[in-house]
């Protein structure tokens, strides 16, 4: 059984018919891509998966458990941590306090304060930003922050919205690192890129989607070498 | 005659609604297109009321000289009130402007040259409803005449990105400014028809529940269309005369008619379009115009 | 050597984060240049300082002979720095034609009692704006769109928007802040030759913040980096590649 | 409209128009005014109508607003009713009297007391239609002036107005004329809104000038809470005032311990032994459980007073009743013996009370 | 008569202390609902005037003493402030502020006028259950329930800043203030997060409502109006959403009421107290406690 399973999923927003029955798997201990044009629908699905946006039919199924009808809050408590996109930080509270918030289903004070440390080893800037307000930092600041708050409820699958969006380029790298040492972790990941290459790169599996449908899917290395997403993703 | 036709009442109420239009639309400029949140303009229309009403009454000047004054009066304190006050963003500007309207109310409550509490009665009643009509017409034309203008286009530019209009070299600053001003110029201009209308001005006809009625126009209206004040001024205006048979009820109604009508209407009955525009799109797709998608953060 | 932009020492802090230190530029007339460096080293602050959404604490900005230190944004704008900016700022519930008709409100020539009366140049002036508005669109492929709300437009497209709308204010500098983030890399170098197009038909001197190695080394012929607020280095892409300062703070090792 | 026809000459209603404030906020007044109507017609109905036909109120609600005063005039005259009582503030009566002249129909505002209602200011000529039952400003600051000045012997006296109503500042100022002219003098005057609940800013500055008396003349809710903390700040000083005061809360809202020395002038006694007072206060007091406050008597004097001179015309034509409500003379009301002068205002007598144990105790009855 | 003068000068600094905690005490649920929902909840001053009802009648119709009615009044309102939320403003959550505040004022006027049909609009007055000695100190007065007052209003306040700062319920209160969305995705409960807001909110409005009641004597249905207004005036003066910013607001509001009785002149009193307002608000744009916070560009 996949850990997360998507069948003829629809959304709309208002008359846009943005998600035109989109079935995917996420499988345990993956790291799985969406790529795609912009507009084709990729936040569009994670937000469905947390549940901030409703599909009409199908159904969403994550460790056997229907997510159709849950509301985000405890989707969130089920296991699946979003980071959003264009990060989505608290504005008007600590770096600190946003980490904190990320960890909001948690009891252990303890192992909170070791995931936080953890995020500070990566992200030596957010320790030293600290008790800096989020609003004011950066917009790589910004970022570190958004993902670092998401890995604070130890999610068993990680859904990542254009994380690397806005880095420079050392930063970008050490995302990905990022990511591959999150499902090294155990955690699966499924990654919203339009850096496809090095999203491929660290990919099991992937799926390209192209206005509201998928329109090819298969091993994340044989698509990275496939004419089709050479041409249109990879940039030639 | 119209007078056969149309009974006083209802002559009353069309009378009332052409006020309300002037007061709503005009607010609208600075609420709807410009985004800046007011909540003083009973103020200026109390300042249009009682200085043409002195205007008439104690300088004996004609009833069209005193229009204009009670208007330039209400243009001219606006600018004044204007320059400092609209540094201020959001509540902060609602809650000043609001402030500045009692205050203005409170000091005509204390000079007791224009009646002090008692208000100011025998003020001659020159407001005919060709005067009222065509003042309205006057004001609808020019407000949409500035609205599709570059003046009005900078002020839209205020309300959607202060920050990008500033970068797209727009005088924010100037440009709320301006937009209070003609606001406040035209409340003056009811509160000059208003006094004229009924023959008094009296200061609790000006206190901040009139700001929040002309606020609800405009907003259940729809905020940024001028066609939208009118229906806004329209309905509610409309509601008030109905229920005016049943005293005990007529609040009451009115409140939940107000909260139903936002809750199945949030952006107000046009939204920010104007009616022509949606006739048009429903004439053109022969469906229904969708009103603006709710913004989405 | 024409400078058309010139900035002496300029400094500012947040707080106690000294944002920008001490920031010497010079931009020649029709040059384009990069300016990168990491996240949070002061890229946008210094389109901030130019575009004098920000007043320097320190230092002065001279722009085409005119000291513009401590102007109002808008004055700026009308002395010609245009620019765009990071987080999309468009005017979302107008049409993609208002948002760059109202770039060139303050080029357009008529009163106040015109437009009410509707009368005089009021007719003319408005009906050259829409032609040039459309015109400008159609350079970005967005005149089939032009009726649509700016918010209703694709991620690309309003990127795309910014930038008709920021060249619609008819600027000598234009400023780009990330113009390719969230962009995929064939629609990167789409934008790279949107860049050089507008560049030649309307002699632009571009100043470009970006993070997309591909888009600053495709297309600019001199870089700044900044790192903590101070230029780390600068040069031509060439050098600028190899630096071991750059390599290290900003780069990284190729992988 | 030309034709001032009544229309009410064939029907078998007479039909009245009440235009009152029923909400914002002098509802208060309002709502006690609608039930001394309602009382009136009642007992016009029970005993057999007037001319052989019933009495018929629509009532219309006016906000406590100046325009709308003015709407629901329109309204009630689209209702086509044959006459009006009503507004109760001055600023609603203002605000329809050129109405009533310019329609023809004859128009009682029970408790508005401003000059301007019944004289055209501008003219100073009486408006025709324009009657009303309330004694102006005049008589009442003069009335206690005089109480002031020679039962109360005082000499200093600190005046706390209502500012946002005509009724108390006209009461001021022909208070302070009269006192004046008695050779007293006012040591402080301080102002306060109607709904304001904290008053001890002012008291205290009155207390300061250290008074005589104190005078306020407003409305018994916030004198209530006036004398409940002028007496918690230790001033013991005599309070008076004006029929503002006249209602049982007062009783309740200052405490029965603090309306020691406490006087205000009034239209009528609740404890005056005549028949009209004691049959209407017991008969409100059954129908409304409360005690009738000044609105609610002078509304009820209004609708007698109406019909007095409905009788008298024996007609409902409305110039002719114009004409019967002018010669009204002598007329038994609650609050007091009434009769028009020449302004349509009433001339009657007014009452001095005091409080013993909350309760109103009559002091002295004082001739126009 | 120095002397006299400082007498006084302190006399009406306790006045004003004493009016300005009763203004704190409204405003702190003003503030705490405006922190969390950037909404001016206008019928934040009739669920005060509901809570001096359910006050009273708990107390005349139950029997029941002072700590008690005071519970019961604060759960009532509580529920109350729930369920308008539920009803009137979590339908409007995604739609422009202002049509929420319209909303707002329809619920007041509902409120209002409902409670003036059902209970008639004639003042009623609290029997005694509260200790009101009075003391007089060297020619100072000051009452004990003036000290109960200002007493609750700190101790309601210490206990608001610690909730909102330092617990979880406070944390994810200001989550959704910044941002529902991501909100949602840190396993906040959004709507329950707000109903507890206007929960506590409401309940405080209600406990003010019966303290107020009791001390002044006299409740009616429209008494929530201006208390409501002053209270909002107070939140912004603070920094409006800043907790302890709505009881300084308060304290100002209240001293510069009672100086300005006492040492100028009580007919500008209100005039003075919205002088005062846009003067701090022109200096500091976002109130006292307020952050002059820039929108990062
Ligand atoms: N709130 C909204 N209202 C209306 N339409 C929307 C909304 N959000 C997205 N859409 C539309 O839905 C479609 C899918 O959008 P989505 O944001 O999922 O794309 P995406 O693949 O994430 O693109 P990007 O790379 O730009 O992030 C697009 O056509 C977009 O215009
Ligand atoms: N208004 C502000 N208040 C406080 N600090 C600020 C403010 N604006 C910027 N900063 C700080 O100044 C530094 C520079 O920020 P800036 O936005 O210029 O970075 P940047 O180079 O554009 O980074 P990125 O590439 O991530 O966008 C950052 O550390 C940021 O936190
Ligand atoms: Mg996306
Ligand atoms: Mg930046």
């Amino acid at each position: 059984m996949s850990l997360l399973e998507l069948k003829d999923i629809n959304v709309y927003y208002g008359a846009i018919h943005a998600l035109k029955g989109i079935s995917l798997n996420v499988e345990e201990g993956q790291v799985v891509s969406l790529i795609g044009a912009n507009g084709a629908g990729k936040t569009t699905t994670l937000r469905t998966i947390s549940g901030l946006l409703r599909s009409k039919t199908g159904s969403i199924s994550f460790m056997g458990k229907e997510l159709r009808h849950e509301s985000a809050e405890s989707i969130v408590r089920l296991g699946i941590s979003h980071c959003p996109e264009g990060r989505r930080v608290f504005a008007d509270m600590s770096v600190k306090e946003n980490l904190e918030m990320g960890a909001f289903t948690r009891k252990d004070k303890k192992e909170i304060s070791q995931t936080m440390d953890m995020i500070y080893d990566h992200f030596p800037r957010l320790k030293e930003r600290m008790n800096q307000m989020a609003g004011t930092l950066s917009g790589g600041e910004q970022q570190m922050l958004a993902m670092g708050r998401a890995l604070m409820s130890k999610p068993k699958l990680l859904l990542l919205d254009e994380p690397s969006m806005g880095l420079a380029p050392i930063l970008v790298k050490e995302i990905f690192n990022m990511v591959q040492e999150i499902h090294n972790m155990g955690t699966t990941v499924l990654l919203v890129e339009q850096n496809a290459r090095m999203a491929l790169a660290i990919s099991d599996y992937a799926y390209v989607l192209e206005t509201g449908h998928i329109s090819l899917e298969g091993e994340a290395k044989s698509l990275a070498e496939s004419e089709e997403v050479r041409k249109v993703y990879l940039g030639g | 005659m119209a007078e056969r036709i149309v009974s006083s009442f209802w002559r009353l109420n069309i009378s009332l609604i052409c006020l309300n239009v002037m007061l709503a639309s005009s607010l609208n400029l600075i609420n709807g297109v410009t985004g800046q949140f007011s909540l003083g303009h009973a103020g200026f229309m109390a300042v249009g009321a009682y200085v043409s009403a002195v205007c008439t009454v104690f300088l004996h000047l004609p009833f069209v000289v005193s229009l204009i004054g009670g208007a330039a009066a209400a243009g001219l304190l606006g600018f004044l009130v204007g320059v400092p006050t609209l540094r201020l963003q959001g509540d902060y500007l609602a809650i000043a402007t609001l402030g500045m309207g009692e205050i203005i109310r409170i000091c005509i409550l204390n000079i007791q040259q224009v009646g002090g509490a008692s208000g100011m009665s025998g003020i001659p009643r020159d407001t005919t409803f060709p005067w009222l009509f065509f003042c309205m017409v006057v004001t609808l034309f020019v407000l949409k005449n500035i609205i599709h203008s570059k003046q009005g286009r900078a002020c839209l530019a205020v309300r959607e990105n202060a920050i990008a209009a500033e970068a797209m070299g727009i005088d924010t600053t100037a440009f709320k400014v301006f937009a209070f001003t003609i606001a406040s110029m035209f409340a003056g201009l009811a509160g000059a028809l208003f006094s004229h209308y009924f023959g008094i001005a009296h200061p609790s006809s000006f206190t901040f529940m009139r700001s929040f009625d002309i606020m609800t126009m405009v907003v259940l209206g729809g905020l940024g269309s001028l066609s939208g004040s009118v229906i806004g001024a329209f309905i509610l205006t409309l509601i008030a005369a109905v229920m005016q048979s049943y005293p005990e009820y007529r609040m009451i109604v009115y409140a939940l008619l107000l909260i139903i009508l936002m809750l199945y209407r949030p952006n107000g009955i046009l939204g920010n379009k104007e009616l022509a525009e949606l006739m048009l799109s429903k004439w053109k797709k022969g469906g229904r115009g969708d009103g603006p998608v709710a913004e989405n953060k | 050597m024409d400078p058309l932009l010139k900035t002496n020492n300029v400094s500012i802090s947040f707080g106690g984060i000294k944002a920008v230190q001490d920031f010497n530029i010079v931009l020649n007339r029709g040059e384009l240049v990069g300016l990168i460096g990491p996240n949070g080293a002061g890229k946008t602050t210094a389109f901030n300082l130019l575009t004098g959404v920000y007043q320097p604490t320190t230092g002065t900005i001279e722009f085409d002979g005119v000291d513009v230190t401590g102007m109002k944004p808008y004055k700026i704008t009308q002395h010609g720095i245009a620019r765009t900016f990071q987080n999309i700022r468009l005017f979302g519930n107008l049409t993609v034609l208002d948002n760059v008709k109202i770039a060139c409100n303050y080029l357009v020539n008529y009163s106040l009692a015109e437009a009410i009366l509707r009368v005089g140049r009021y007719g003319k002036e408005e009906e050259r704006i829409e032609r040039e508005a459309i015109e400008l669109l159609r350079l970005f492929k967005l005149d089939d769109k032009k009726d649509e709300l700016a918010s209703n437009l694709p991620y690309g497209l309003q990127r795309h928007l910014e930038i008709a709308r920021a060249l619609a204010a008819r600027p000598k500098l234009l400023l780009l802040d990330e113009p390719a983030a969230g962009m995929n890399p064939q629609e990167t170098l789409d934008l790279m030759h949107l860049i050089e197009e507008i560049r030649k038909r309307f002699e632009l001197t571009i100043l470009l913040i970006e993070h997309d190695m591909s888009l600053v080394m495709g297309i600019c012929e001199r870089l700044y980096v900044l790192e903590f607020g101070k230029i780390l280095a600068q040069g031509i892409p060439q050098e600028i590649k190899s630096n071991a300062d750059v390599i290290r703070a900003y780069l990284g090792e190729e992988v | 409209t030309g034709c001032s026809g009544s229309s009410g000459e064939s029907s078998d209603t007479i039909k009245i128009g009440a235009n009152l404030e029923l909400t914002g906020n002098s509802a208060s007044y309002g709502t006690s005014a609608k039930n001394g109507i309602e009382m009136a017609v009642k007992e016009i109905n029970d005993a057999g109508g007037l001319l052989g036909k019933k009495i018929e109120v629509s009532y219309a609600d006016n906000r406590s607003e100046a325009t709308e005063a003015a709407n629901a005039m329109q309204k009630l005259l689209d209702d086509q009713v044959d006459f009006i009582v009503g507004p109760d503030t001055s600023s609603g009566a203002l605000a329809c009297v050129a109405t009533a002249d310019q329609e023809k129909i004859p128009m009682i505002s029970p408790f508005g007391t401003n000059p301007d209602i019944t004289v055209d200011p501008a003219t100073h000529n009486v408006r025709p239609y324009v009657f009303r039952a309330a004694f102006i400003d005049t008589f009442q600051g003069k009335a206690m002036a005089d109480f002031v000045a020679d039962t109360l012997k005082a000499k200093k006296v600190a005046v706390y107005v209502d500012n946002s109503s005509d009724y108390s500042k006209g009461l001021q100022k022909f208070f302070e004329e009269e006192f004046g002219k008695k050779g007293g003098s006012i040591v402080a005057t301080e102002a306060y809104l109607q709904k304001d609940t904290d008053f001890k800013a002012a008291l205290t500055k009155i207390k300061a000038a250290n008074p005589d008396v104190i005078y306020v003349p407003g409305y018994y809710q916030e004198v209530g809470m006036i004398i409940k903390q002028a007496r918690e700040m230790g001033m013991t000083q005599p309070i008076v005032g004006g029929d503002g005061w006249d209602s049982t809360k007062l009783a309740e809202i200052a405490g029965a311990a603090n309306l020691v020395d406490c006087y205000f002038s009034n239209h009528y006694s609740s404890d005056d032994t005549s028949e009209v007072v004691q049959n209407f206060v017991s008969n409100y007091q059954k129908a409304y459980g409360q005690k009738p406050d000044a609105p609610a008597a002078v509304a009820y004097d209004s609708m007698m007073i109406l019909a007095q001179a409905i009788k008298d015309a024996n007609s409902t034509d409305k110039d002719t009743v114009k004409a019967a409500l002018e010669k009204i003379s002598g007329f038994n009301a609650v609050s007091g013996k009434i009769s028009f002068n020449e302004f349509h205002d009433p001339v009657k007598s007014a009452v001095v009370l005091s409080f013993k144990d909350g309760k109103q105790i009559f002091v002295t009855k004082v001739e126009p | 008569m120095e002397g006299t003068l400082w007498l006084q000068f302190v006399q009406q600094l306790i006045n004003g202390i004493s009016l300005g905690s009763i203004y704190a005490l409204i405003a702190l649920g003003y503030t705490m609902v405006y922190g969390i929902m950037k909404l001016i909840n206008f019928a934040h001053g009739d669920i005060y005037m509901i809570g001096s009802y359910v006050g009273f009648f708990a107390i005349t119709a139950m029997g029941l003493p002072f700590v008690p009615a005071i519970l019961a009044a604060m759960v009532m309102t509580g529920i109350l402030g729930m369920v308008v939320e539920r009803l009137a403003y979590k339908p409007l959550r995604h739609s422009p502020k202002i049509a929420i505040l319209t909303t707002a004022i329809g619920v007041s006027l509902f409120l209002e006028y409902t409670t003036m049909l059902a209970l008639s609009p004639q003042p009623r007055t609290f029997p005694h259950v509260l200790d009101n000695s009075v003391y007089h100190i060297g020619g100072l007065v000051i009452s004990f329930q003036q000290i109960v007052i200002f007493l609750i209003s700190v101790v309601l306040m210490l206990i608001l800043t610690y909730v909102v700062n330092y617990t979880k319920m406070g944390k994810a209160m200001r989550a959704v203030s910044y941002d529902p969305d991501a909100a949602q995705l840190m396993g906040i409960n959004v709507d329950k997060t707000i109903s507890f807001t206007f929960c506590i909110g409401s309940s405080l409005a209600g406990a003010a409502g019966v303290l107020v009641g009791i001390y002044y004597n006299s409740i009616e249905p429209l008494m929530g109006i201006m208390p409501g207004m002053k209270a909002f005036v107070a939140a912004v003066l603070g920094g409006i959403g800043i907790i302890p910013g709505a009881m300084t607001g308060g304290i100002i509001l209240g001293v510069v009421e009672a100086m300005v009785s006492g040492f100028i002149s009580s007919t500008f009193r209100d005039a003075a107290a919205f002088a005062i307002l846009i003067i701090i608000l022109l200096i500091k744009p976002t109130g006292l406690f307020g952050k002059n916070e820039r929108e990062k560009v």
